[in-house]
């Protein structure tokens, strides 16, 4: 009865919009060519020429002061536009039913569906999944709402209209807190909710906790599909992503990604829930998985062990072995285990697939890396697939930023080069390859890289004066952030690895040096700040605040608020001229 | 007198310039704006908002002191505007949320390639100078405000308080500065050279530089490269314009450009109009004297007419009178005749007898 | 400028002040040209 | 029969003369306040609203408004339509006082009021639209007072001088057609470098062509208006041959005016197709274009048809008033309403009260030196020597 009710609804609606409709329609017949004004897309439509008479005038006047209202109110409305929209409630869980392409004319806006709070209130009645999700004939649950598969859109809106309704009103009825009964209320134009949805990461410390709790039997996951017998099976050693497989979307033998890991992960934990209650199970809700905050609580295993796939700790990379005589760059040693550690899945270099760059990223490209040549796919300054793209966004680590921001990006030295391609040549790489069994036999030999002059030349307090017209000069702790620096590289491989030279350091600041110089100071080189000779070069005045405050803010230790931080105010203030050289 | 001299000077000045215009000045020819002009290169990126380009510029102008003092940053907290006080301003904004880094940006005159202000002022009080600075020369101005309302960028600001002698207020670029040699006033004092100094040429390849070495920190576009045909102060941001409240709906064209069409319609009417209602007036004329002509001919006919039946009936009248005057004497005559035949009768009688 | 014009504002400035005392002249010469052309036609009639 | 106008004579003190004399007392007052304490005394602009009220009504709307002087004249002298000679007079009149009253409103916008000869004397800034603006609008002010100057020289008697002006007529009414479109259209031009303030319905490359046609509309409008006008307050000053053509008048400006009116609806519409702004229509904006051009141009348009057809002389009339205002309407929407539309709305301009004080005070001196006119000179009536004119 209560669907009849809407139903009601509906026609008494769509009867108001007739009425409406004849309205205007009327108006337009009337004698003073309102239609135009009436239909904004086409003003050239004016009024057709009618007969005079008096109550053509007086219809023109009504007509005139009609146009005058209607239009004078958008127009003020029109003016303060763009109220305050609604504040949307985030959720994670949402559905969007939408079937409105299954429509010549839409009537109504699409629906949100939080699903957890369905699943809640199912649970609490001690009902499950099976009230609205049908079984299939493989006892799999369809993912659908109450079906196995879509009929046309008519009946496909009554399926949705009957049993939502009917279930809300039956609880409405029994006095239990449910869901909406009118249209409006769950076709809103304006949305309640917006979707916080979080994609989930199945990173290193989750697959070994699920290895754990699963007892390393990797075939409870993953597998193999076999075209003859049209069975999954297991092999071991074969084990790849998911995604490897289970696409965007469905395929013909296989499901799309999404199925599979609600019907696989999912799946698994309601089973564990009910096998084994009260054991620790992963989550059976939306927001278990796909909420940010539940997301982070996540229990992390701090570097987890490895997972043995037969994968090598250290290669040589280098062109495939069919190409190799065609390559000329000697090979780049590269600790495989190494970055391991960096990386929380597999997929951040390998892509979906667990091959190695080589096979698909040929010296040419080739059809499954869709034309990507090797050297791309090592050098792309802006993927974080690449060697290169990966590195340069370690670049902008707090610990590093400091002296990198200020470095143009992807820039190369023309030692550059060999700092990567340290391994032996292509052509004599199958004699030298067992020399190498780890990236430490390449990393060079710190008796070489001490300072190359005493520490004792490096000031402690460096005193900046230039604008001591105006301030007290001020003293920059040379010494301590030299060490502050040190420190950081020293504490990181890739530091040491890539520019482990004590001399190094300087060089953040010190720039356009080189190993084993003595760094020019900043006025050596930055002068006037208009130097039409070559106007890159900002002047000592700006050299000085962009390389403080560059580095103050990248690696985060706050910007000073007012100058008074750096420079102490002088008692009196001369002249505002920054700079005693003029 | 003097006034209608400097006047003729001007006229003819104008008039002798265009004698010996030289070739590359024609219409159909791109004009590129003064080759070696000055501009100044604005990076968003670089710039703290230390308010030090603004006090720098109340100095050297020696504009009025304002109510708070420069290093008082809380004037950031609202939108400001250039005014007849203040030549320049930095606003602060918050793109990427209120806890993220601000991001700040200057305001002053941009000094169009082609200054729609000095397109629109009908004394010539704005110039754009070699140097590439829009002056203005308050000697002239009137004070019709019609270059505010013509700036794309809202940027001269009027004296209103002033009853005798308002001005017009807007960045110079320095332009005395300039002229000895010296740097406008903001871009010597930021301590960032978020502020670059140096020819729009330059300027623009530093930007070019600039983008090209850290793609992922700017946004590839030169504002002023382009807008209203290209403007000598340049920005670079590191993200959309619209957000630091740069209009990006201004479109490349000229502002001169808007009004020239309109303009050169002028002598066309001028040359057109007399003669098409001349002709009409004249038209209308002779149509009056054609009628006023056949009337009179109208008229005289009718008379005619007339005159020539009067006449008419007249010699009838006078044939009928002879004819009776003839009938009468020729009766006479018979009777007396026959007077005498009977008397002649009788005496022949008395004789026989 | 001793070194020709570069901006469209220069041009403008330029051509539209010489338009204008042409337009000036040629009214003033129209007017004396209607005179001669019309002169003659008032004995007429 | 000036003798009749002689006699009949207002009392002094009449309930209009002292609410004239009110608003004059109040307006020397504000003119006071203005050229003592500068534009930011007296009115609301700021430096993102240059232009406001007084460039809105006294500029734009008078300079629209006092298009009757050559609309008239034109058709009289030039096109021969002599049955309407008794309105010529009025509206050359009307016109004159209406440049007269732009010029002295101008004198309050404008900064420093006595340097307004310099774009001609000392430093002419001919990339301006508004030079061109200036320039007509003083040669026509010169025109019209020669034009009109026959009136008074009638009054003073001077038969001579007279004879030699109305020998320039047709001269001074060729030159005031010419200059009128010339600066009719050229006031809309003055729009045309500000496309980055002007909302898009409003600004158009056409925009001096609207003003133009647009202008013709409202100076016949006016001359029906104003003519109604008269004959409520100067019945007494007319003679017999102005009000038989009196009702002519109006039915052939009427008819006029609604052609002129169909026209530049026409070419407003094709305005909106050449930048294709039709999706604009749609919005508050757009409802308000559709709001003049329809209830404000069309409606007239149309009324004025009916109203001649049915020889409606008093629905003429009306309409008339309406055009008048439509003109008003749009005028105010170019120059403040739709101009700088995409400002936030508090940094909008509305008009100080004072700015419509003295507006209203501009209008009231033009009104009462045409009472003083019309009440003294040959006006409405043909001065008894000067029978031989036309």
């Amino acid at each position: 009865m209560r669907r009849a009710a809407n139903k009601a609804e509906f026609r008494l609606i769509r009867g108001a919009c007739d009425m409406l409709r004849a309205l205007w329609g009327s108006e337009g017949d009337s004698e003073v060519g309102l239609p135009a004004s009436m239909d904004a897309g086409s003003p050239s439509r004016g009024s057709e020429p009618m007969r005079p008479s008096v109550n053509a005038l007086w219809g023109g006047f009504a007509a005139f002061v009609l146009c005058a209202v209607v239009f004078a109110c958008p127009l003020v409305l029109g003016g303060c536009s763009d109220s305050g929209a609604v504040e949307q409630t985030p959720r994670p869980d949402l559905v969007e039913i939408d079937i409105r392409e299954l429509f010549d004319e839409p009537e109504r806006a699409r629906v949100q569906f939080p699903h957890d709070l369905h699943t809640n209130a199912v649970s609490e009645e001690n009902e499950d999944c099976s009230l609205c999700h049908r079984v299939r004939e493989d006892s799999l649950l369809s993912p659908k709402y109450m079906r196995l598969e879509d009929p046309g859109g008519e009946e496909l809106m009554e399926l949705y209209h009957e049993n939502c309704i009917a279930c809300h009103t039956e609880r409405a009825d029994a006095g239990v807190k449910t869901g909406p009964v009118t249209c409006g209320e769950c076709h809103r134009l304006d949305p309640l909710y917006l979707s916080s949805r979080q994609p989930v990461g199945f990173d290193h410390s989750l697959h070994y906790r699920h290895g754990v709790a699963q007892n390393d039997k990797c075939e409870k996951c993953h597998h193999l599909y076999d075209e003859e017998t049209d069975k999954l099976y297991y092999e071991k050693g074969t084990e790849s992503s998911c995604r490897d497989c289970h696409r965007e979307e469905t395929e013909e033998n296989r499901v799309s990604f999404k199925l599979a890991a609600h019907w696989d992960c999912l799946g698994c934990h309601v089973e564990r829930a009910v096998e084994m209650p009260g054991a620790a199970g992963g989550p059976q809700d939306c927001a278990g998985c796909h909420d940010l905050e539940r997301q982070l609580a996540i229990k992390v295993i701090e570097d987890p062990p490895r997972l043995m796939r037969g994968q090598p700790d250290f290669v040589l990379i280098s062109a495939p072995e069919s190409e190799l005589e065609s390559s000329k760059l000697a090979t780049v040693p590269f600790s495989h285990v190494g970055h391991e550690k960096f990386n929380n899945t597999c997929r951040v270099c390998h892509h979906e697939t667990m091959k190695p760059c080589v096979e698909c990223h040929t010296l040419a490209g080739s059809e499954e890396s869709e034309g990507v040549m090797l050297q791309h796919a090592m050098h792309a300054l802006t993927s974080n697939h690449s060697c290169v793209g990966c590195h340069e966004l370690e670049k902008s680590d707090p610990e590093c930023a400091g002296c990198h921001d200020l470095m143009e990006q992807g820039r190369l030295s023309e030692h550059s080069c060999e700092i990567c391609h340290a391994g032996p040549a292509p052509w004599n790489l199958e004699a030298e390859r067992s020399l190498y069994t780890s990236l430490d036999d390449f990393r060079p030999d710190p008796s070489e890289m001490g300072l190359t002059f005493p520490v004792s030349e490096i000031p402690d307090t460096v005193m900046i004066g230039v604008l001591s017209r105006e301030y007290e000069p001020a003293f920059m702790p040379h010494g301590k952030i030299v060490d502050k620096l040190s420190e950081h590289i020293a504490n990181s491989k890739i530091a040491t690895y890539f520019h482990g030279h004590e001399d190094v350091v300087c060089q953040g600041c010190h720039h356009h040096g080189a190993i084993g110089e003595r760094p020019a100071l900043c006025e050596n080189c930055h002068g006037r700040p208009f130097d039409e000779r070559n106007p890159h070069k900002p002047g000592l005045f700006a050299a000085y605040h962009r390389q403080c405050l560059g580095c103050h803010e990248s690696m985060g230790i706050g910007e000073p608020s007012d100058c008074a931080r750096c420079h102490a105010e002088k008692q009196v203030v001369e002249t505002v001229t920054p700079r005693p050289d003029q | 007198m003097s006034t209608s001299r400097r006047k003729f000077l001007k006229w003819m000045s104008a008039a002798g310039a265009a004698a010996v215009v030289p070739k590359k000045a024609r219409a159909h020819e791109q004009f590129t704006g003064y080759p070696d002009s000055y501009g100044v290169l604005h990076d968003t990126t670089l710039c703290i908002g230390c308010r030090r380009c603004e006090e720098a510029c109340n100095e050297v102008n020696d504009l009025p002191a304002p109510e708070k003092p420069f290093d008082d940053m809380s004037v950031l907290e609202e939108k400001r505007r250039t005014d007849e006080k203040t030549y320049t301003i930095v606003n602060r904004y918050k793109p990427d949320g209120e806890d993220k880094e601000p991001v700040f940006r200057k305001f002053q005159c941009n000094h169009c390639k082609e200054p729609a202000c000095a397109s629109s002022c009908f004394v010539g009080a704005f110039t754009k100078t070699p140097e590439g600075a829009v002056v203005y020369d308050a000697s002239v101005c009137v004070g019709c405000r019609y270059c505010m309302v013509a700036c794309p960028f809202d940027v001269p600001a009027y004296e209103y308080d002033k009853v005798l002698t308002p001005r017009i207020m807007k960045c110079t670029m320095c332009h005395p500065r300039l002229l000895e040699g010296k740097l406008p006033g903001c871009v010597e004092a930021c301590p960032q050279e978020a502020l670059t100094f140096g020819k729009r040429e330059d300027l623009i390849a530093i930007a070019r530089e600039r983008i090209r070495k850290y793609p992922d920190r700017y946004i590839d576009h030169i504002y002023g490269q382009q807008e209203v045909g290209g403007t000598n102060w340049l920005y670079i941001t590191g993200g959309p314009f619209e957000v630091l409240d740069f209009r990006t709906d201004l479109g490349i064209t000229p502002a001169p450009e808007l009004t020239s069409g309109a303009l050169s319609m002028v002598p066309v009417v001028v040359g057109l109009w007399p003669a098409l209602l001349g002709g009409m007036y004249v038209i209308n004329q002779r149509k009056d004297r054609m009628a006023a002509k056949e009337k009179r001919e109208a008229v005289n006919e009718a008379i005619e007419t007339t005159q020539s039946a009067a006449d008419e009936a007249m010699k009838k009248a006078a044939e009928k009178a002879r004819q009776d005057r003839e009938k009468a004497v020729e009766m006479a005559v018979k009777k007396a005749a026959e007077e005498a035949a009977k008397k002649l009768e009788g005496e022949n009688k008395g004789k026989e007898s | 400028m001793g070194e020709g014009i570069q901006t469209l504002q220069e041009f403008m400035k330029q051509t539209k002040g010489i338009l204008y005392l042409l337009a000036i002249a040629y009214f003033v010469g129209f007017v004396a040209f209607w005179k001669f052309l019309h002169g003659r036609e008032k004995n007429e009639d | 029969m000036s003798g009749a106008a002689a006699t009949v004579r207002r009392p002094l003190l009449s309930l209009s003369n002292i609410f004239t004399g009110v608003i004059l007392l109040v307006g020397l007052w504000l003119t006071y306040l203005r050229f003592t304490g500068g534009l930011g005394a007296v009115t609301n602009l700021d430096h993102n609203n240059p232009w406001g009220f007084w460039i809105g009504l006294d500029l734009l709307c008078g300079v629209a408004l006092a298009a009757g002087g050559y609309t008239t004249a034109a058709a009289v002298e030039i096109f021969g339509m002599k049955k309407y000679h008794a309105a010529l007079r009025p509206a050359i009149l009307t016109g004159f006082l209406g440049y007269s009253m732009v010029v002295l409103a101008l004198l309050y916008d404008v900064g420093r009021p006595w340097r307004l000869p310099y774009p001609f004397f000392v430093s002419p800034g001919v990339t301006s639209v508004m030079f061109e603006v200036g320039a007509c609008v003083l040669l026509y002010l010169v025109v019209l007072f020669l034009e009109f100057s026959p009136v008074a020289l009638e009054w003073l008697g001077a038969k001579r001088l007279r004879r030699v002006i109305v020998r320039l007529t047709i001269l001074l009414t060729i030159m005031g057609v010419v200059l009128s479109t010339l600066h009719q259209s050229s006031l809309g031009a003055m729009f045309l470098i500000a496309p980055w303030k002007l909302h898009p319905l409003w600004y158009s490359p056409y925009i001096p062509i609207f003003f133009f046609v647009s202008s013709i509309a409202a100076g016949l409008s006016m001359v029906i208006f104003e003519g109604t006008l008269a004959h409520r307050n100067f019945e007494d000053k007319m003679d017999e041959e102005h009000k038989k053509t009196a009702a002519d008048v109006v039915l052939g400006f009427g008819k006029g005016a609604s052609m002129v009116l169909a026209v530049y609806f026409a070419i407003k519409v094709f305005g909106v197709a050449l930048d294709n702004e039709w999706s604009l229509l749609g919005t508050g904006y757009g409802l308000w274009f559709l709001l003049e051009m329809l209830g404000f141009v069309l409606l007239p348009c149309f009324l004025f048809a009916v109203g001649v057809r049915d020889r409606n002389l008093s629905l003429i009339r009306w309409t008339a008033f309406l055009t008048v205002i439509g003109i008003v309407f749009n005028r105010f929407n170019v120059v403040w309403l739709c101009f700088n539309w995409q400002l936030p709305w508090e940094q909008r301009y509305t008009p100080h009260w004072m700015e419509i004080g003295i507006s209203v005070f501009v209008i009231t001196v033009g009104v009462t030196v045409y009472r003083f006119i019309v009440t003294r000179m040959p006006v409405f009536y043909e001065h008894p020597d000067y029978k031989e004119a036309h």
